[in-house]
């Protein structure tokens, strides 16, 4: 099983159905170990992605109910992408969570987009009434 | 696939809750019940034992905010040990280790709890 | 995350990569745990589902280096299908191993049709020079 | 990522390989490997204790045929423990169970193959 010498691309198409997103993490488990990525980091962009995922299943109220992810090893860099076709959102309108205030508040959610801007090197959003794509990437170093 | 599933016992005052499986909503929801109907029986110091739940998310853990938040409310405490690193990871992004306890062994847990 | 009532629709774009086969048993998993499928019978379409990616993987020497792999829910049926861009094959000429040849022969391997058709429901192949597409099916009764 | 890996011990004139991770051409590989620096040592009975190994493909299992064909030039013998039930199937697909044995326990395999 010899790996040619192309750009790998790995492209998921998942509906929403439960624990769908522990198939997006299996699949950055195996791209993450080929580039010879740490288990620390891999673990971090898993984490990443079940948070972004869950977004777009839950958030997104899209009509298509399926999310795209897309994998791309840029050198020393992984890059992915989640897609949703759903309503979109204003990034800038959503608050920084905090602890103090969340043991106050009877919404202790609202802390996905915050785990997945701490555990990845880079996180853009891009968003639209026809969707949300994230685009996040971690390097090997 | 793993299901959520959790064991419980008791040492002294504390109450040690093992689960197993991923920590999402429901699994989150599932270790709440116990807690609560722990609590109902006077239980105030809690252990998660996380060894076999390496994977969580949000929604799971911010299920552990609302407990943290009904033991303070009886001078209770919670606790937890066997994290893998992404999940101790997580607790310090969320801010859950300002309020209650990672422990790097059960025995550790156990003495830092009574 | 409330599932809509659309058909889903799974579809993995994978490259040669050590272990890649993985994700798409993981995939396969969440998907035949959704449709309320046994472990024995979401254990043998992973069984299966290995064998078709690796021999798309291994013997299709495809330029584009990527295997699809689509999954529909058809009621109570899960049809999936292996597809690579690869130089085919002519199922005919494949003979049916067995363990008394292969045990004097310096040939140990052959064995991935076989236990493919033995796993499965229905199993079809369709090869030209331009690919292979295995498209395997399991009730759920 | 569980990467494979085995654990060796003997009991008595057994000679028994705990294998763990995926059984592909590379877990194979180091199986036989293992085998066959046993057999070289003059070892001839064998048991895997397949319990961490639940992800099989054929090209591992292939190896174990290999593996069957030398222990039977040397009147040896292979034997399996702890199988998960898709890799019991596999090996019943591929004829192994004709020329090695599927045991149901440690104890059982133990007292089957001397
Ligand atoms: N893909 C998305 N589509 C639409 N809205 C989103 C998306 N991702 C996030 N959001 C919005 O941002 C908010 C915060 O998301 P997040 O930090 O992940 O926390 P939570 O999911 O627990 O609410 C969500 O409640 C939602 O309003
Ligand atoms: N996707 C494919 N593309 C081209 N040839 C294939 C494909 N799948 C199977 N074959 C051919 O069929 C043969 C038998 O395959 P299989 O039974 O899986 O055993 P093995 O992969 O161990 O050779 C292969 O050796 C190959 O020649």
């Amino acid at each position: 099983m010899s790996a040619k010498k192309i750009t790998p691309k790995v492209e998921l198409t998942i509906p929403i159905i439960p624990d769908m997103e522990l198939a997006a993490t299996k699949t950055s488990e195996v791209v993450a170990k080929h580039m010879g990525l740490s288990e620390e980091k891999s673990a971090e962009i898993s984490m990443a992605l079940i948070e972004a995922t869950i977004n777009a299943f839950e958030h997104s109220e899209s009509k298509s109910a399926n999310v795209e992810i897309h994998f791309v090893i840029q050198g020393d860099t992984l890059e992915i992408k989640v897609t949703d076709h759903g309503k979109g959102f204003d990034k800038s309108q959503v608050a920084i969570p905090n602890i103090e205030e969340k043991l106050e508040s009877d919404h202790k959610r609202g802390w996905g987009l915050q785990l997945i801007q701490e555990l990845m090197d880079t996180v853009e959003f891009a968003s639209t009434e026809d969707g949300t794509t994230v685009t996040m990437t971690k390097k090997k170093i | 696939m793993s299901d959520f599933n959790t064991e419980t016992r008791t040492e002294g005052d504390i109450v040690i809750i093992k689960t197993s499986g991923y920590l999402n909503n429901v699994g989150g929801e599932q270790v709440s019940e116990v807690c609560y109907k722990e609590m109902d029986a006077g239980k105030k110091l809690f252990l998660l034992d996380l060894e076999d739940s390496k994977v969580v998310n949000s929604i799971g853990v911010s299920i552990l905010i609302e407990i943290i938040e009904k033991l303070q409310d009886v001078d209770g405490r919670l606790g937890y040990y066997n994290l893998a690193p992404i999940v101790e990871k997580t607790f310090n992004i969320m801010g859950l280790t300002k309020y209650s306890t990672v422990f790097q062994s059960e025995e550790e847990a156990l003495e830092g709890m009574s």
